[in-house]
């Protein structure tokens, strides 16, 4: 377990030493130039290039690059062009937000796709099959812009249910949670379903049925942890998937993540700042994709850490 | 000593939402939208604007006087102004302000403000770390000499970046003082929750008696602006820092009782599009101004809801030079295929007109790109983040055409003069500048700086229309398609109270926090 | 010696000699199925007929197209759909948007189905060093912010759909990828693989013989989602400068341009979001109908 | 759907019957219907016959006649959604079992009747432990408390021989062999102490002395508690042990019924009597064997094993080290010549699949092992693939070896077309003639692996290895789920390609029966070992090896009239193959006593 660990563990940063190295890169070529962000429309070409070479941006990419690891080994991310401050202490500030959408989230998708593709599974082919396939294609089709206003038009502003947006308490967390669940509860439930059908048909659920054990126990105790093993390696995925969504449900309902964080950098070429951020969501994705990878031996013993 | 509104109580609390975070609340550095006025709070200059107005008044100086070459400013500082951290403001915390915005260090995106001051250039080769030009005559007297008469240093000294911060506690925050502002203003952070929040507390020690009203501003982050009004009309809210957002705009003027409270006004503000005049076939004038009367620039502001006007003019009409006998080009589709013929371009030709990603400028410039398609000209349109319009402007072979929605110009404070230098002087029109049209008359140049050496404010007339006579010639030579001037719709809670004027101070945007108050504290 | 053993005589039923109808006959006989290929076959037939079905042109702003204060107008006699925020015709923008979005995603969406099975295979297949090397340049793609590529490479190229639809098969891949690898890993353990290799099946048989059709359900369940997400994608895409550019209409830059407006002017949400739903849906009813035709052990299903 | 006359549909299901001799099950006129891409066609026709209290039933015939089905349908479990019952009544008791709604057949199944599957490989839950599925189900079915139920779990376990019950408990099915795994499923059935007890081949996984063991526990059950058994079986020898009565099967009907010592003594139909005929008897092999030509000056082997070692790592422990091995393989040394068959006989798990895999090249070994003149090891890809069509397989597990999205008739020709052979109208016809060949028709190219039965499915296996015709094949209890007279048409066909074609076979197998009628020489496994090898005559007249001996008694007798009492039950452990790392099991010393009869030191 150790062992598989180590290993894992420097393989994901050797991962993380890849992202950061490409991303680094890409925003070397950005044609955009930060300092002209900073220096403002009144500054002499002299000011550029002072502030240029305080920086570092003049440097060749080699050293720029180096500069910036070896300073990521003591934990320091640099700091912001545009708000100056460190962004390490501004994405602390905005990721505890950002995880707990994302449990949220994860919960809220998990617990309604596997619900309805169960349910879909088991009703194959009858009407509620096929109504819950268009529910969960409505879910994946929507904006969730627009998904996410009409959650909050809705259950906040007609019927005072939850906050209209803001952060702090469970109520605030359940509409964006919802939000973003709603999607991924479209592809849950598609791939639960998926594979549900498969493992329904297996010879063991025959020997369970024989047994004579309610229809409940064999769905929940026999199928369940067969057909939830692709959904498992599919949580380690969804951090990915969840890191785009993420920008949307946060400004609709202003909650403090790390997204608003990434888009308003992103147009303003606040580079520090996609750094950082690239980089902490690249820990989550590869984070996640870890323990979904020591979950699976617990769903299925045949499963070996390797 | 000003008169205080006899209606305002002092008291209560209000809230404010903005969609974008705040950067910092260091003066020498924010230049945003959100955090000019809260800056503006926090901190004071030694000029200012009586509220709601472009009037120029001293601020933290008690009195100023002006050499009669124009080129000497002697500021009397008022006395017992004291710091949130109880210091007492002095004619060094001055000194060392202007010292530090135009240090290089600092970084500061308005150092070139201050270029007309004497060693500024020293200053900002990193030559001297301290503007010779500015000399503490005694702790209540700072004497700035300049290098050449500049008719606009008062608004200079009134501008965000010339606000005077205390030594002992940049040097103590370094960095982060942006996070830890201390200033002399009305109200004092409190709290900033990163990504969440930022409270402002009235300081009651406040130099400026009776002022402000309110005992407490709540600025909320992060909220999409459709999400403030719906706040807003739940009485969550008391004023959307973003303004009513475009597709809520309707709706809220079709209802009276929120139209009630909807409050508009000028803007310092002009939407253009730049012809790159170093690129062909816009290195033609007849080209230009045949652009200038293909588009229909009433139907660009109906696409907006009417939320603008049409320009013709570089200068907005609340703009002191703003010259309202200007016709400018007419919307005339006939001359503009004329004048394209003359050109050489009687089937017209292919270009790009570049445009930041941001509703409604998309779809301005789809309503642009169709007039142009009129008269033959087939303008492909490229929609980018702002980082990238902006590159491609300040580069030479970039961009033929941009529209300037979203990105340039709101004015940083209401004098003529703003409106030429980087974005239409020579000095621009360099890799990486602003004057995307790449227009350089030095003849104009020269004209510009005479007129900003008219500093006597008594022949302040003769000044503005030497500046109406050079956008005037601008115009002739058409670098730009004037579109329109924005107008801004500010929408307040019932509980708000104050001037009307208040909530579209031209310069406190969108509201001057210093001077509303709420009517339902006891 | 040589007397062959009799055959199990049949039983009872009458062995009708109806050799298997193809796929397509099929599909054919499953109403569902049907429904599905009529709206793909009537969005593809949209797209390609558009000039011919709508009188206006797709982005002319109409001067009769909006109201006096600005407002798109709703559906009615006129324009069908409605007009957009400028003023121009939404069915019209809607059959031609058809066009970019097709591209998206059945084309892109497509090629990174394709891609990430191909990987995904390979690695789960191929066990030793090219398996590894090929699951930890997925993990890497995985990790990298899809966003951020797709931002780059808007800066390095002229945008267009091309440019938007190569981000999309790049960065869309990896999911399938993964999944694909899992999947082909166990499959891979199974005996009938290791019967074919006794029979001497050459590796591309083996994979795209025996493994890829076990992998099918999966591969549907993925196509027919990752088609409403790429269309939505490419929105995102373009909005940040990489794709179509406007005024050339998608199905998803029509819902982004109007999606603050979607209770002033419902109508600009809901027309096209229905058309990605109904693309998704019919190529969805078509996946189940097929993944029911392929799988034997589903036959005798009505 | 028959008319339910005599259903109650109130009645309460699990009332215990009082032992009046009235019939526990009563099937009357059952007709099962599979749909296919033909429409719909019997399966089980017309089928009848009742069971008393504590009465075994033994159901043998043909394979495909419709046995696992008709069990299938007593459980209302057939396949969905291919098959129903169309006809027919099923009684259980007073309650009649085809109209009756899912939940009120859930307290009836396990509980009243109890089924072990054909197939023991695949049913059980992989993810759940042994103790969870045994424990469930006990559970389901009385209202003993949690530390009861696991209680007589363990009992349960222990009664099937599962050494170290309370142990495996915690283990999961893939941790279990083959065998164990059979055993599992037998205890699962026993436990619940069901009126009715369908088992379906429940010993096929099982080495002659493990079944016995476990038929001696049937009996027990049916002492003790009085339990109606089912018992399914193609085995004659376990037939004549076991049953009271006797269904014979065939295409779906019922050819005969009658007592145990009728059916065997007087047989009726003619297919019975075939069926009896061709039950492969000890010592029948040597009768044979002169049919046989003498053998030709030696030639060179089609195949030399030398010194061959598998060995599976586990990793375990906290630092996932390989800490134990299974020796599964340890130092076999054999070699087959042209037109020999060479079985291989041992107990389960002892390492006869693992040295057919890497003989076949699936496996990583190490030693040497030659084809014709080549060394496997260091081949190129061409070769290897030139290799490969000479040496075929024949998977133990037919169903799991089989492709089952594609058609039997494509899986068949697959071989001829990945070597290129004939063109494609030549290929068909060349797979319709390995059908009729192997006893399936033509017509059945068309279908899918699942709509077989487990012997059809043998079959086609077997076709799909002789379509190259082949120099070696490897047949891994190749002919365990087929019913005697097909077996000993498979048999003597595989005899046949041996005289046409010189092939050489490596026959692994239980059935120390077949491997007597087949084989020309035997070599007996032991923990991964060879023990004893020699001509069959030599092993068979003269086994040297006590382990050899054993296997030879344990063989059950095909005739009713000379049933053993009581099996013996062997009191020491099954040894087990895993060890810790650098604890190899010690070499046996093979002992040539006289004509290349090799035995080991004991
Ligand atoms: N799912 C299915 N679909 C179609 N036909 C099937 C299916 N399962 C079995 N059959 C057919 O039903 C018939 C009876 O099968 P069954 O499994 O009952 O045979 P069996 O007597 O148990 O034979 P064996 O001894 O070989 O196991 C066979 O001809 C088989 O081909
Ligand atoms: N992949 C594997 N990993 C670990 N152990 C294995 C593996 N395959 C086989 N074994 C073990 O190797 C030993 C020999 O297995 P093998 O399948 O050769 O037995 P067998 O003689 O064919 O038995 P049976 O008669 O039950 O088929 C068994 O103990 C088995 O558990
Ligand atoms: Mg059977
Ligand atoms: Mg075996």
């Amino acid at each position: 377990m150790i062992a598989y660990l180590t290993r894992r563990l420097m393989q994901a940063v050797l991962i993380l030493l890849g992202v950061s190295i490409i991303t680094f890169a890409l925003l070397y070529l950005l044609p955009a130039d930060p300092v002209r962000q900073i220096a403002g429309r009144s500054a002499t070409p002299q000011t550029v290039e002072s502030i240029r070479q305080q920086l570092g941006l003049d440097q060749p990419f080699v050293v720029q690059y180096w500069r910036y690891l070896t300073n990521l080994v003591s934990g320091d991310l640099g700091r912001s062009y545009i708000q100056r401050s460190e962004v390490t202490e501004l994405i602390v500030a905005r990721l505890p937000a950002s995880l707990l959408l994302m449990v949220g989230a994860i919960l809220c998708e998990v617990a309604l796709g596997l619900t309805m593709g169960l349910i879909a599974a088991v009703k194959r082919g009858s009407v509620t099959d096929q109504t819950l396939m268009v529910g969960s294609f409505i879910g994946v089709s929507a904006p969730q812009f627009v998904v996410g206003l009409l959650l909050l038009y809705v259950f906040a502003v007609q019927l005072g249910w939850f906050p209209i947006g803001g952060y702090g308490t469970w109520r605030h967390m359940v509409l964006p949670s919802l939000t973003l669940g709603i999607l991924g509860a479209g592809w849950y439930s598609r791939m639960m379903r998926s594979s549900m059908i498969d493992v329904l048909r297996q010879d063991y659920i025959r020997t369970a049925r024989a047994k004579g054990l309610a229809r409940g126990a064999i769905l929940f105790r026999h199928a369940l942890p067969n057909a939830i093993l692709p959904v498992v390696a599919m949580i380690g995925i969804d951090i990915g998937l969840f890191m785009s969504g993420i920008v949307v449900v946060e400004s609709v309902f202003g909650w403090p993540g790390i997204g608003q964080l990434a888009w308003q950098a992103i147009q303003r070429v606040d580079i520090p700042i996609i750094m950082g951020v690239t980089l902490v969501s690249a820990c989550a994705i590869v984070l996640g994709n870890l323990l979904a990878d020591i979950v699976a031996p617990f769903i299925d013993p045949r499963i070996k850490l390797r | 000593e000003e008169k205080l509104d006899p209606n305002a109580k002092q008291g209560g609390a209000i809230t404010i939402t903005y969609k974008d975070d705040v950067a910092t609340l260091d003066p020498a550095i924010g230049y945003d939208w959100q955090n000019w006025s809260m800056i503006k709070s926090l901190f004071d200059g030694l000029m200012d604007y009586e509220p709601g107005t472009t009037k120029l008044r001293p601020e933290l100086a008690e009195s100023y006087e002006i050499s009669p070459d124009g080129t000497t400013f002697t500021f009397k500082l008022r006395k017992g102004v004291k710091f949130h951290n109880g210091r007492e403001m002095t004619a060094d915390d001055v000194k060392y302000s202007l010292d530090r915005v135009t240090n290089p260090k600092t970084q500061s995106p308005g150092a070139g403000f201050f270029a007309s001051i004497k060693g500024y250039e020293d200053v900002a080769a990193g030559k001297a770390t301290g503007l010779a030009g500015v000399t503490v005559v005694d702790p209540s007297t700072v004497k700035i000499e300049l290098s050449r008469p500049d008719a606009t240093f008062l608004h200079v000294m009134a501008i965000n970046f010339s606000h005077v911060v205390p030594k002992e506690e940049v040097e103590k925050y370094g960095a982060d003082f942006g996070k830890h502002p201390v200033g002399t203003g009305a109200y004092k952070l409190a709290e900033w929750t990163l990504g969440q929040r930022l409270v402002f507390e009235r300081n009651p020690d406040y130099w400026h008696k009776g002022l402000p009203y309110l005992d407490k501003i709540t600025f909320e982050i992060g909220q999409e602006p459709i999400v403030a009004l719906l706040r807003l009309q739940k009485g969550e809210v008391d004023v959307p820092g973003d303004g009513i957002p475009p597709a809520k705009f309707q709706e809220v003027m079709a209802d009276p009782a929120q139209k009630a409270r909807v409050v508009e006004g000028g803007q310092l503000q002009t939407g253009y599009v730049t012809m790159n005049t170093t690129m062909a076939p816009f290195d033609n004038v007849k080209v230009r101004q045949a652009v200038n009367m293909a588009i229909n620039k009433e139907r660009v502001v109906k696409i907006i809801n009417n939320r603008a006007v049409p320009a013709n003019q570089p200068l907005p009409p609340s703009m002191p030079g703003y010259d309202k006998s200007f016709a400018g080009y007419k919307y005339d589709v006939a001359k503009a295929k004329a004048l394209l013929a003359e050109a050489g371009h009687p089937d017209g030709f292919e270009t790009q007109l570049f445009v930041m990603n941001t509703d409604p400028n998309p779809r301005i410039a789809q309503a642009i790109q169709q007039d142009l398609a009129a008269i033959g000209i087939k303008a492909s349109i490229q929609s980018l983040a702002q980082a990238n319009v902006i590159a491609a402007g300040g580069d030479k072979a970039g961009a033929p055409m941009i529209w300037s929605g979203g990105m340039a110009w709101i004015a940083d404070f209401p004098d003529p003069s703003n409106f030429y230098g980087p974005i239409l002087g020579c000095g621009g029109a360099v890799a990486g500048g602003w004057n995307w049209a790449w227009y350089c008359n030095k003849d104009l140049d020269a004209k510009a700086a005479k007129a900003d050496s008219i500093v006597d404010p008594a022949k302040a007339d003769e000044r503005y229309k030497l500046w109406g006579e050079i956008y005037s010639k601008v115009m002739e030579d058409a670098p730009w398609a004037p579109v329109f001037n924005e107008q801004r719709f500010t929408m307040r809670s019932p509980r708000m109270g104050g001037d009307d004027k208040l909530y579209v101070d031209p310069v406190h945007i969108p509201i001057n926090y210093d001077y509303v108050y709420v009517n339902d504290v006891q | 010696m040589t007397s062959p053993i009799a055959p199990d005589a049949p039983l009872a039923a009458p062995v009708i000699a109806k050799r298997r109808a193809g796929v397509l006959g099929r599909l054919l006989k499953r109403p569902l199925a049907v429904i599905g290929l009529i709206i793909i076959a009537l969005t593809v037939a949209g797209a390609v007929f558009a000039p011919w079905l709508t009188a206006y042109n797709p982005n002319e702003q109409l001067f009769d197209g909006l109201t006096l204060e600005g407002s798109p107008l709703p559906p009615n006699a006129a324009f069908w759909l409605g007009t957009d925020l400028l003023g121009r015709d939404l069915l019209t923008r809607i059959l031609y948007g058809a066009r970019t979005s097709l591209i998206i995603g059945v084309v892109a969406n497509g090629a990174a189905l394709i891609i990430g099975t191909l990987v995904g295979v390979t690695a789960g297949y191929f066990r030793g060093w090219i398996g590894g090397a090929l699951m930890r340049f997925t993990d890497l793609m995985m990790a990298f912010p899809a966003l951020l590529l797709a931002i780059c490479l808007a800066a390095v190229f002229q945008p267009s759909l091309w440019i938007v639809a190569m981000v999309i098969a790049l960065v869309n891949w990896v999911q399938t990828a993964r999944v694909v690898f899992t999947e082909t890993s166990s499959l891979a353990e199974r005996e009938f693989i290791d019967a074919e290799r006794t029979i001497g099946a050459s590796t591309p048989r083996i994979l795209f013989r025996h493994i890829l059709p076990h992998l099918l359900p999966t591969i549907i369940v993925w196509g027919t989602l990752g088609i409403s997400t790429t269309v939505l994608l490419e929105a995102t895409l373009s909005y940040l400068g990489i794709g179509v550019q406007p005024p050339t209409a998608s199905w998803g830059n029509i819902i982004f341009e109007n999606q603050t407006y979607f209770q002033a002017a419902p109508w600009l949400v809901f027309f096209p979001g229905a058309a990605i739903l109904a693309l998704a849906l019919a190529f969805n009813l078509v996946g189940d109908a097929l993944r029911d035709i392929l799988d034997p052990t589903q036959r005798g299903r009505a | 759907m028959t008319a339910a006359a005599g259903t109650k549909p109130g009645a309460a299901p699990a009332a215990p019957q009082p032992d009046t001799g009235g019939p526990v099950l009563t099937v009357s006129g059952l007709t099962v219907s599979v749909r296919g891409d033909d429409g719909e066609r019997a399966v089980v026709a017309d089928l009848s016959f009742s069971l008393a209290r504590g009465e075994t039933l033994c159901i043998a015939g043909e394979s495909g006649s419709g046995k696992s089905m008709t069990s299938l349908a007593v459980m209302g479990l057939l396949p969905q959604p291919q098959a129903r019952v169309s006809a027919g009544s099923i009684r259980l008791g007073d309650l009649e079992l085809t109209t009756l709604g899912e939940r009120r057949m859930q307290a009836i199944r396990g509980n009243r009747v109890a089924m072990i599957f054909q197939e023991p490989m695949t049913s059980l839950n992989p993810v759940l432990s042994i103790g969870r599925q045994l424990i469930e189900a006990i559970e389901a079915h009385t209202d003993l408390s949690g530390s009861e139920a696991r209680a007589s779990a363990i009992e349960a376990l222990k009664a099937v021989r599962i050494p170290e019950a309370e142990s495996r408990l915690k283990q999961f099915p893939h941790e279990l062999s083959g065998g164990m795994r059979q055993r599992v499923m037998i205890a699962m059935a026993l436990a619940l102490k069901p009126d009715v007890l369908i088992a379906d081949e429940p010993t096929t996984a099982l080495d002659v002395t493990v079944q016995g063991e476990v038929l001696e526990l049937l009996r027990d059950l049916q002492r003790e508690q009085g339990t109606a058994v089912i018992l399914i079986t193609h085995d004659m020898g376990v037939v004549a042990e076991m049953a009271n009565r006797v269904i014979i099967m065939r295409n779906g009907r019922m050819v005969e019924q009658g007592s145990v010592a009728d059916i065997f003594e007087r047989p009726q139909v003619d297919y019975t009597r075939e069926l009896l005929a061709a039950v492969p008897k000890m010592g029948t092999g040597r009768a044979n064997a002169a049919a046989k030509p003498a053998e030709p000056a030696k030639p060179a082997a089609v195949a030399q094993v030398r010194d061959l070692h598998v060995r599976f790592d586990l990793h375990g422990g906290f630092f996932g080290r390989v800490t134990r091995r299974v020796h599964a393989v340890e130092g076999v040394s054999f070699s087959i010549a042209p037109n020999e068959t060479l079985s291989l006989v041992g107990e389960s798990g002892c390492g006869k699949s693992t040295t057919a895999k890497a003989l076949a090249g699936l496996l990583p070994y190490s030693g040497d092992i030659a084809v014709g003149e080549r060394n496997l090891a260091g081949l190129g890809r061409d070769e290897r693939k030139a290799v490969r069509r000479d040496i075929q397989m024949i998977f133990q597990d037919p169903y799991a070896s089989l492709d089952p999205r594609m058609r039997v008739g494509e899986l068949v020709a697959e071989p001829l077309l990945i070597h290129n052979i004939g063109t494609p109208k030549e290929r068909t016809d060349r797979v319709a003639a390995l059908f009729e060949r192997v006893g399936l028709s033509a017509d059945q190219m068309e279908r899918y692996p699942h709509e077989f039965s487990g012997g059809q499915r043998q079959r086609i296996c077997i076709a799909r290895a002789l379509a190259l015709r082949p120099k070696l094949i490897i047949a891994d209890e190749s002919v365990s789920a087929l019913d005697v007279s097909v077996q000993a048409r498979v048999l003597q066909l595989l005899k046949e390609l041996q005289n046409e074609f010189g092939v050489a076979y490596l026959f692994i197998s239980h059935d120390m029966a077949v491997v007597e009628n087949i084989s020309d020489r035997v070599a007996v496994m032991y923990l991964g070992q060879i023990v004893e090898m020699g001509t069959r005559d030599q092993i068979f007249a003269n086994p040297r090896h006590p382990y050899t001996r054993r296997l030879i008694e344990a063989v059950p007798v095909p005739d009713p009239a000379r049933r053993r009492p009581r099996f013996a039950r062997l009191h020491s452990e099954i040894a087990s193959p895993v060890r810790r790392v650098g604890d190899p099991p010690a070499k046996l010393d093979l002992r040539d006593i006289g004509d290349g009869h090799l035995v080991a030191a004991h």
